[in-house]
């Protein structure tokens, strides 16, 4: 069996996952709305899934994959939570836009 | 291990007596019950044992630390009962985040490998924004977890990012093959980067400057007793690790990356000082005070090698005085909607012991002497003057000064103002603790060989 | 010994006890018993005086006590001893001697006043610190005394304390005395530590063995020394407070201010002659200071009109006199003038008490005159003063005057001119003093002529026997044949050599002198008898006898220079400099709180800007590690 | 340039596309949904990969389970019209400085790392079947794993804490 | 029978007297304080036989601190100072009333504790922690029982305190930085360290910081005048009385023999602060409207002297320096009891609206005007023979120093007789001024008695402190 990092090269797939990871960044800056910050978020942990993967590969080694099934678990579990949170405020507060919880500062 | 399984079961003890009904026994059950695993800690202190493909390592800076984490969830438990009086149908959710939060926290200094790390920290953090954003009828409860949220979850991306690179450089997760990988060959960048991502991301957790700012939001809108929690146990279960992932993972860290650390450790001392001083909301000044803190332990990373017992010591005096200071803030602020100074005018007049431990609290993180804080601090010096970095130690010591400044402001309020209302009741149970943690706090002051030898 | 230190302690101890039974038990004594139990302290120990004065000649290196030791400096230790010889023994005579007399005078004198018994309690201690100060075996001892007279002259300058102006002259004495305390304490400082003591006796037996010592500390010494000398002794530049202690009451000035403490500058001196023969050019300074003095405090007396401050310049400037003999190293002349002049000028200001006592109060010679009929005794007995002061021949003033004119003579002849200039003015003085107050007309109201009485006896006997000695004391120091300098050759070895010889010099000398003091009384008399002048009023006083009318408004320069500056920088620094420096300090907290609540502003809630730091920091850290390393 | 290397491009296309469409439209629910073509083009990947498991695995839970999460989030605050306040320039330029800065200073540092060089490692093992998965899972990992139902009970917990209504304590 | 009785007495009295509650405490408070001055005259007599009363425990193994309480003539002497003075400080708060009396004497007893401490510690950190801990009481009761507008109260203190603490926080770090080279902070341990002239320097500026700041030299005394008014005459008394010459120990005991090099080099400058604090205070104090404050100008001014004395390293000069002190402990006590016994009669400190109070006062006069004159250095008096042997170390070094420093005798008076002529002279005032109680006046005799005996007899304490002074100047002379 081949490795496939001969044909593609893990530099390359370090890019991709630096690039998402940073597409993840940028969404969370850039981005008012919780709900898509959320998934900002989830873009960030999924870049590095991928270069998990493409590691596991690279060391011809399983505990990578495994790592994601923990990484996918612990996404997960912050998602509920973190939709959880966001359904109170949005009682509370009839919106969800982060620029509104300005209330602590100072 | 047996510590780590024992309160897990604890945990779901407590969530087992939600479903017999048996609301009134938790708090004691509970408290009863860590002790007990304190104990067992305790005993276990000084096998050195790896469980598991080395995914716990039991040692004794996991001992220790594991045991301080327990003594202080007991204080945090036991301020539950108060606390959560008027939510009694949610408080075996409440202690048995809290149980959980602490077995995060023991896997946290116990891990041999990075995912038990990984997962150790995102249990602490989950149950810190649900702890944060639990009240769930008050907005700033869910502008505190919100926030925190947002920020932990992206703290979290970035460890994980880091743990990858580390993964990719290395093969492993395991801590004993990286630190033995890492001493020997040549090293893909991936490796550093990754150790200096993980780093960032724990830097983040303690709150240390450029990382900071949402603990004082965090701190100020979330219910006192979870401000509590995050400044005392998660603050010291984050440096403890921090520490230890460095310690282990790579035996001598970089100069250039020393120098990061100092200018870290200099900015979160001067900024958490600096910008505590113009606080009047109580909670938020600790939270400044406590980032202030988290610059002062920061400077234990410069002498890895030989300062984890003065880490245990200062963040056990820290951490007692800030359970202190905080029992006493509950008790103040109970029924008020905020930590306003204000309602501490007159503490002194109309609750002389809690007014006394509230200062002695402040003055142990001030650092006056015969608290533990001094000695906390002076160990710190010793170390720190012995790595070299004697600017560091002088620039830590004018922050000693600009500190003094805001813990006595609460100090003069205490004392020099006319009480505005009277206060009713004495819960025994605040007074209790908030009376053994200063008392505690105080023999560490007069004994410190007591901890400061556990891990010499 | 053991005999000796017991009359020794007697001596020191009779006034201080004196002082503890007034300041306890005076106010129920009553004020009778307390003035005479203060009078008797003072004969106890004018007696024990005269036991060692009877004993002396035995003795002629004098006796030596030590009590204990006192204080323990690195190179030396001082004793806290007492040194009586010819010298001490010879002040003590005529301190606790005309001490007695004043005392008397006192208790019919001080009658009306309620604090009598205090005031006898100062009389005391003043008499015990003058005998330490004698007594003293060293330069320390001797200061407790020093210090200790100031003290008392305070007490007693503000004895009515509830008159500010009082306590005002009573302060600007302590204070101007302290600035000479402060010089001798640098003469005493720079002698201990060339020549590790301060001893009388082994500082003189150091300075004559001593191989080489650094003659310019010891004339720093000399003139620091001389300093204190000044302040005590009122000499200029610190001559200004004399005239002012005249507040005190009247037998306070004849006992203080004029017969025993301010002479102490010229013990002092004199005790320590072998320290400031060495150093001719302090010897200069002080015969000049001295000429000076006396004539600058004589120019003032020709004008003045308060009766006892006449008699304060004059004071000033007997001792300028005797400054100046000091200065020209004839110790045993300025100390034989030391004592006519405590006879004839105690008798002044005692007669001038009585004067006062008299008048109710009155001190102005201008509200006098032609008290000689009314008081006959204080008349003549003040009459035969002002005849000694003015250095008539025969009176005891002529021959220690004569003396020092001559001395001055033979070393420096415009030195000399000064001083007869000075003495021909005190004849004018005294006599204008004189005339304006026993002769003419009654220049008062009916009503204090109305009360015109003589004295009571316990009054006029001081004076009548102060009378007696000033006429005859000129006996202890014949030209040619002086006791005196016999009596002091152990401490003034210098006489033993000297030879006494009348010259011609001598004779035309003595007669221009006295001639000089005929000629100051026969203006005086021409002015004030023949011409019946009366002073003009304050206002009307123009010219140049404006400008000593007010003393030649040293105490306005001195208040220029000194007082007023410091009183402007004290408000200076009390309110600019101190809320300045008081500023800078809270100014590092004002700053950082200013720099905290701007900081505050960056906390601005926004979880965006949160984040965006965040990055930016892991940016920096990352690109500082991995970028900037390379 | 191989098939692989193309087929690699292409799916990198996508993804990076359909990740910049998520945080750029302005409609929450084409948001999710171009997420969820990104997150298949992801599964791409580890089916490039070969990890088969893996991809079905991230397929259930992001695409069925997440993401679904999500839409009935959106859906449960009626949220598919766009609410968004006008984003102050501040806020864009921000991201935009940060985003850019992230990017250039991480890629920057992959660049000028060492090349790895050589062939990569291929030792023939089968390393990432379904069994040989579940045999480190459950043997190695047993701890994380089991401390992962831990981190699943904490969150199940909170989110029911969270929402539940409290019963009135009289 | 050690030393380390007196601070279990001071410590003991002082939880006893908070647990005897307030109608008693004053009296506990005074047994402690006359007991802890009991044993110390006792354990003086043990010295004097030759018995060693020193103490040193292991206490911190890592790092390595001891409990070491070390009994030299010094350190008796100060020790006596504390103990002697805490009983009459607190025998002369007993005319007044003070609210929670039990803290407010058991905080006294334990800053006595502290400044007791403090004189005996010998090894640094011991030493540095009673030094701390001296602060936390005298805050308290001068924030508490203060007097004055409570604003203005809490920022001199608070001012007070954060200086003192700043400076104090740089002795620490100089502490910490000698104990790297030493390995112990015993003072025999850092005695032997063989430190090079730059860290001579950095040191003695670190713990110059310090005692500059407590003693207070200018310009590092804004907080004094302040905190002086501001506090209720007891904690003035400790302050003036005890707490600053903890500084001035200090420098003998710490900062001279530990940066000798740099004692030597730069004695000059620091001669010259004190010289200048002398004329500084003095001046300043002329001018003062406030007894109190002018008191305090008064001390920064003796205090000043006695520094400039200190830097001489001349055995007169430290000798002087030690006397000094003890004579300055009494006789500002007794001064400021004085200001507090007019207080009590005219609720004044204003200088202004005294006066005319000789008249109805005499006795309460007398006294007052011997302490003046014990003040302004009369001979006879106590203070005489400190500022006598300091004016003399200081004509050593240089006569211009003397000259300088010697003009606190004559400012000295001015400032002091014009405060007494407006305090108590003129015109019998209209207000009753009852005449002192017996306990104001056994207080002011026993000053007045202390001042005299040994104004006359200095030879105990000379020959007390003597030897352990020359033992400091042997360190301080030794060759590095």
């Amino acid at each position: 069996m081949n490795n496939i990092l001969n044909h593609i090269g893990i530099e390359n797939y370090i890019f991709l996952s630096v690039i998402l990871f940073c597409i993840g960044v940028f969404g969370v800056l850039y981005r008012r709305n919780a709900i898509i910050v959320f998934m900002s978020i989830e873009i960030m942990l999924n870049a590095v899934n991928l270069l998990f993967v493409a590691f596991s590969t690279y060391h011809q080694d399983a505990q990578g994959q495994v790592f994601v099934f923990f990484s996918m678990a612990v996404a997960a579990a912050e998602v509920a939570v973190g939709l959880a949170i966001l359904v109170s405020i949005f009682r509370n507060l009839g919106s969800i836009t982060i620029d509104n919880l300005k209330n602590l500062k100072g | 291990m047996n510590t780590l399984i024992a309160i897990i079961g604890l945990g779901v003890l407590c969530l087992l007596f939600e479903i017999f009904n048996l609301r009134k026994a938790i708090v004691p059950i509970t408290i009863i019950g860590l002790l007990g695993v304190l104990g067992l800690t305790i005993s276990e202190f000084n096998s050195t044992e790896s469980y598991y493909n080395n995914m716990i390592v039991v040692s004794k800076f996991s001992s220790t630390f594991s045991s301080l984490f327990i003594v202080l969830t007991i204080f945090l438990v036991a301020l539950g009962h108060n606390f959560y009086e008027n939510h009694q149908s949610k408080i075996s959710d409440y202690i048995a985040i809290k149980i959980f939060l602490l077995a995060g926290a023991v896997a946290m200094v116990s891990f041999g490998n990075l995912a038990m790390f990984f997962l150790g920290i995102e249990v602490l953090s989950i149950a810190l924004y649900i702890l944060a954003a639990s009240d769930r009828m008050n907005l700033k409860s869910n502008e505190a977890g919100m926030k925190y949220f947002l920020m932990g979850s992206f703290a979290s991306g970035i460890i994980l990012f880091g743990i990858c690179l580390i993964y990719g450089a290395m093969g492993s997760f395991d801590v004993t093959e990286i630190s033995e990988l890492s001493q020997s060959a040549e090293l893909p960048i991936w490796f550093p980067i990754g150790i200096v991502l993980v780093t960032i991301g724990m830097l983040f957790k303690v709150a240390a400057v450029p990382f900071h700012f949402w603990a004082p939001d965090v701190y100020e809108g979330s219910p006192a007793l979870t401000t509590a929690l995050m400044s005392t146990l998660a603050k010291v279960v984050a440096m403890a690790t921090l520490y230890k992932l460095l310690s282990v993972m790579n035996a001598d860290i970089s100069e250039s990356f020393k120098i990061i650390v100092v200018v870290i450790s200099m900015a979160s001392m001067t900024v958490g000082n600096i910008m505590a001083l113009r606080q009047t909301n109580v909670k938020r000044m600790l939270a400044f005070s406590g980032v202030s803190h988290a610059g002062f332990m920061l400077m234990t990373l410069l002498s890895l090698s030989t300062s984890a017992g003065s880490l245990l010591y200062y963040a056990s005096a820290y951490s007692l005085s800030g359970i202190a200071a905080f029992s006493v803030i509950l008790y103040v602020c109970k029924n008020r909607d905020n930590e306003d100074i204000v309602n501490f005018h007159g503490l002194g007049k109309t609750n002389p012991l809690l007014a006394a431990i509230l200062t002695a609290a402040l003055l142990s993180m001030a650092g006056i002497p015969i608290f533990a804080g001094f000695f906390a601090k002076l160990v710190l010096f010793n170390q720190t003057i012995q790595a070299g970095y004697l600017a560091l130690v002088i620039v830590a010591v004018v922050n000693s000064i600009i500190s003094v400044g805001y813990y006595f402001k609460l100090i003069l309020a205490m004392y020099t103002k006319e009480p505005n209302e009277e206060r009713k009741g004495t819960p025994v149970i605040i007074y209790a603790v908030a009376v053994i943690s200063i008392v505690l706090n105080i023999v560490l002051g007069l004994f410190p060989s007591l901890v400061l030898d556990l891990l010499a | 010994m053991e005999m000796n230190t017991n009359i020794a302690l007697v001596l020191v101890l009779a006034p201080f006890l004196g002082f503890l039974m007034n300041v306890f038990f005076g106010k129920s004594l009553g004020k009778l018993l307390s003035g005479i139990l203060g009078t008797l302290s003072v004969v106890v120990s004018f007696i024990a005086t005269v036991y060692f004065f009877s004993g002396i000649a035995a003795q002629p290196e004098g006796i030596r006590i030590v009590l204990f030791d006192w204080i323990q400096i690195s190179n030396f230790k001082v004793d806290f001893g007492f040194q009586l010889d010819q010298l001490s023994i010879l002040w003590l005579l005529f301190v606790t001697g005309i001490g007695s007399l004043i005392h008397l005078y006192s208790i019919s004198y001080m009658h009306d006043d309620e604090n009598m018994h205090k005031f006898f309690a100062y009389l005391n201690l003043f008499i015990f610190f003058m005998i330490l100060l004698v007594i003293g075996s060293n330069l320390l001892v001797m200061f407790i005394g020093w210090e200790g007279v100031g003290l008392c002259s305070y007490l007693l300058i503000g004895f009515w304390h509830k008159n500010q102006e009082f306590n005002d002259a009573a302060k600007k004495a302590f204070i101007m005395n302290r600035i000479g305390d402060l010089g001798l304490l640098i003469g005493i400082f720079i002698l201990g530590s060339l020549f590790s003591t301060v001893d009388f006796a082994t500082l003189k037996t150091a300075i004559a063995t001593a191989p080489d010592y650094n003659d310019f500390w010891v004339a720093v010494a000399a003139l620091a020394l001389f300093i204190g000398a000044c302040g005590k002794s009122a000499q200029i530049p610190l001559y200004t407070w004399l005239p002012d202690a005249m507040a005190g009451p009247t037998p306070v000035s004849a006992l203080i201010h004029a017969a025993t403490m301010v002479t102490a500058g010229i013990f002092m001196i004199t005790r320590l002659n072998f320290l400031f023969d060495l150093v001719p050019s302090v010897q200069s300074i002080i015969a000049i200071v001295g000429a000076v003095t006396a004539l600058v405090a004589a120019t003032i007396g020709l004008v003045q009109n308060d009766i006892k401050k006449v008699l304060a310049y004059s004071t000033v400037s007997q001792l300028g006199l005797m400054f100046l003999a000091l200065g020209l190293g004839a110790y045993e002349v300025a100390v034989f003038h030391v004592i006519t002049h405590a006879f004839f000028k105690a008798c002044l200001f005692l007669g001038s008490g009585s004067v006062i006592h008299a008048l109710h109060g009155e001190q102005d010679m201008r509200n006098m005159g032609g008290l000689k009929k009314a008081m006959p005794i204080t008349f003549v007995t003040m009459l035969i003063a002002s005849l000694a002061i003015s250095g008539v021949p025969l009176f005891s003033g002529f021959f220690s005057k004569d003396e020092i004119l001559l001395v001055a003579f033979h070393h420096n002849i415009p030195l000399w001119a000064v001083a007869s200039v000075a003495s021909i003015m005190t004849a004018f003085y005294m006599f204008r003093l004189m005339f304006l107050t026993f002769f003419q007309e009654f220049r008062g109201t009916a009503e204090q002529k109305h009360h015109l009485h003589e004295s009571p006896s316990l009054i006029t006997i001081p004076l009548i026997v102060l009378a007696i000695l000033a006429t005859i004391g000129g006996l202890i120091s014949l030209p040619g044949n002086s006791w005196l300098n016999e009596y002091l050759t152990p401490i003034l070895p210098k006489l033993a050599t000297a030879e006494h010889h009348l010259g011609t010099t001598e004779y035309i000398l003595m007669a221009i002198a006295v001639v000089g003091g005929l000629v100051g009384i026969g203006i005086a008399y021409a002015k004030y008898i023949k011409q019946n002048t009366v002073p003009t009023e304050d206002t009307a006083i123009t010219g140049f006898s404006k400008v000593l009318y007010n003393k030649y408004y040293v105490d306005e320069c001195y208040d220029a220079i000194f007082v007023k500056p410091i009183n402007v920088l004290s408000r200076f620094f009390r309110d600019t400099l101190e809320t300045g420096l008081s500023a800078l300090v809270f100014g590092f907290g004002k700053v950082t709180n200013e720099i905290s609540y701007q900081g505050k502003k960056i906390q601005n809630g926004s979880i965006g800007l949160y984040l965006f730091v965040f990055v930016l920091g892991l940016c920096a850290i990352v690109s500082y590690l991995f970028l900037a390393q390379q | 340039m191989s098939t692989i290397l193309i087929i690699f491009c292409v799916l990198a296309a996508i993804t990076l596309a359909t990740a910049f469409l998520t945080i750029f439209s302005k409609n929450p629910i084409h948001s999710a949904i171009y997420l969820v073509i990104c997150f298949f083009s992801i599964a791409g990947h580890y089916l490039l990969l070969n990890a088969q498991f893996l991809a079905i695995v991230h397929i259930i839970v992001y695409s069925g389970a997440i993401m679904i999460l999500f839409l009935f989030t959106i859906m449960l605050m009626n949220l598919n019209e766009e609410h968004e306040v006008h984003k102050p320039r501040i806020t864009r330029l921000g991201a935009i400085v940060s985003f850019c800065l992230i990017c250039i200073v991480l890629i920057l540092i992959f660049i000028n790392s060492k090349p790895i060089v050589g062939e990569y490692v291929t030792t023939g093992e089968d390393y990432q079947s379904i069994k040989v998965l579940g045999k480190i899972l459950l043997n190695e990992y047993m701890v994380p794993f089991e401390f992962a139902s831990i981190l699943l009970l904490v969150a199940m917990i909170g989110t029911v804490l969270l929402s539940k209504k409290e019963k009135l304590q009289k | 029978m050690n030393v380390s009785l007196i601070l279990i007495i001071l410590l003991v009295g002082a939880f006893a007297t908070f647990l005897a509650g307030d109608k008693l405490a004053s009296k506990v408070a005074l047994f402690f304080g006359l007991a802890a001055a009991a044993a110390s005259i006792v354990l003086l007599n043990h010295y004097n036989l030759g018995k060693n009363i020193s103490f040193i425990n292991q206490w911190i193994t890592q790092p390595n601190i001891s409990f070491a309480l070390k009994a030299d003539g010094l350190s008796m002497a100060m020790l006596l100072l504390t103990t002697v003075l805490t009983p009459i400080i607190i025998f002369s708060s007993f005319g007044n009333d003070y609210k929670n009396s039990k803290s407010f004497y058991a905080l006294i007893l334990f800053m006595s504790f502290a400044m007791a401490g403090t004189f005996l510690a010998s090894d640094g950190l011991l030493y540095y922690i009673f030094w701390e801990l001296s602060l936390i009481p005298i805050y308290f009761i001068a924030l508490m029982w203060g007097n004055g507008d409570t604003e203005e109260r809490k920022k001199a203190v608070v001012k007070f305190f954060i200086y003192t603490l700043a400076g104090s926080l740089f002795m620490l770090v100089a502490f910490v930085y000698m104990y790297q080279k030493a390995g112990s902070l015993l003072l025999e341990d850092l005695y032997k360290l063989n430190l090079t002239a730059t860290e001579q320097l950095w040191i003695f500026l670190a713990f110059f910081l310090a005692y500059a700041i407590k003693i207070p030299l200018i310009p590092f005394h804004t907080w004094q005048a302040n905190v002086y008014q501001k506090a209720p005459t007891v904690g003035t008394m400790l302050l003036s009385g005890i707490m600053l010459k903890m500084g001035l120990y200090s420098v003998i005991r710490w900062q001279l023999p530990l940066a000798p090099l740099a004692a030597k080099e730069y004695m000059y400058i620091f001669i010259g602060l004190g010289i200048a604090g002398v004329i500084y205070g003095s001046i300043v104090a002329l001018k003062q409207k406030d007894l109190k404050k002018l008191l305090a100008y008064s001390s920064l001014a003796h205090v000043g002297l006695i520094a400039a004395g200190t830097y001489t390293l001349t055995l007169d000069g430290l000798r002087g320096a030690v006397l000094q002190m003890i004579a300055h402990g009494f006789v500002v006590v007794g001064l400021f009891y004085v200001a507090e016994i007019i207080f009590r009669r005219y609720e004044t400190r204003a200088i202004a609206e005294m006066g005319g109070i000789r008249t109805q006062s005499p006795k309460f006069t007398s006294m007052f005007l011997i302490l003046v004159l014990a003040s302004v250095a009369l001979p006879t008096t106590f203070n005489f023979i400190g500022e006598f042997t300091v004016l003399y170390s200081l004509s050593q070094i240089n006569i211009w120093f003397a000259i300088l420093g010697g003009t606190t005798i004559i400012l000295g008076a001015y400032y002091m007789l014009k405060m007494f002529q407006h305090a108590m002279l003129g015109e019998t005032n209209s207000k009753v001024f009852a005449d002192v109680t017996v306990n104001e006046g056994i207080t002011l005799v026993l000053i007045i008695g202390v001042l005299f005996f040994f104004g006359m007899y200095p030879k105990p304490i000379t020959d007390l402190i003597t030897p352990s002074l020359e033992e400091i100047l042997t360190q301080i002379n030794r060759i590095n």
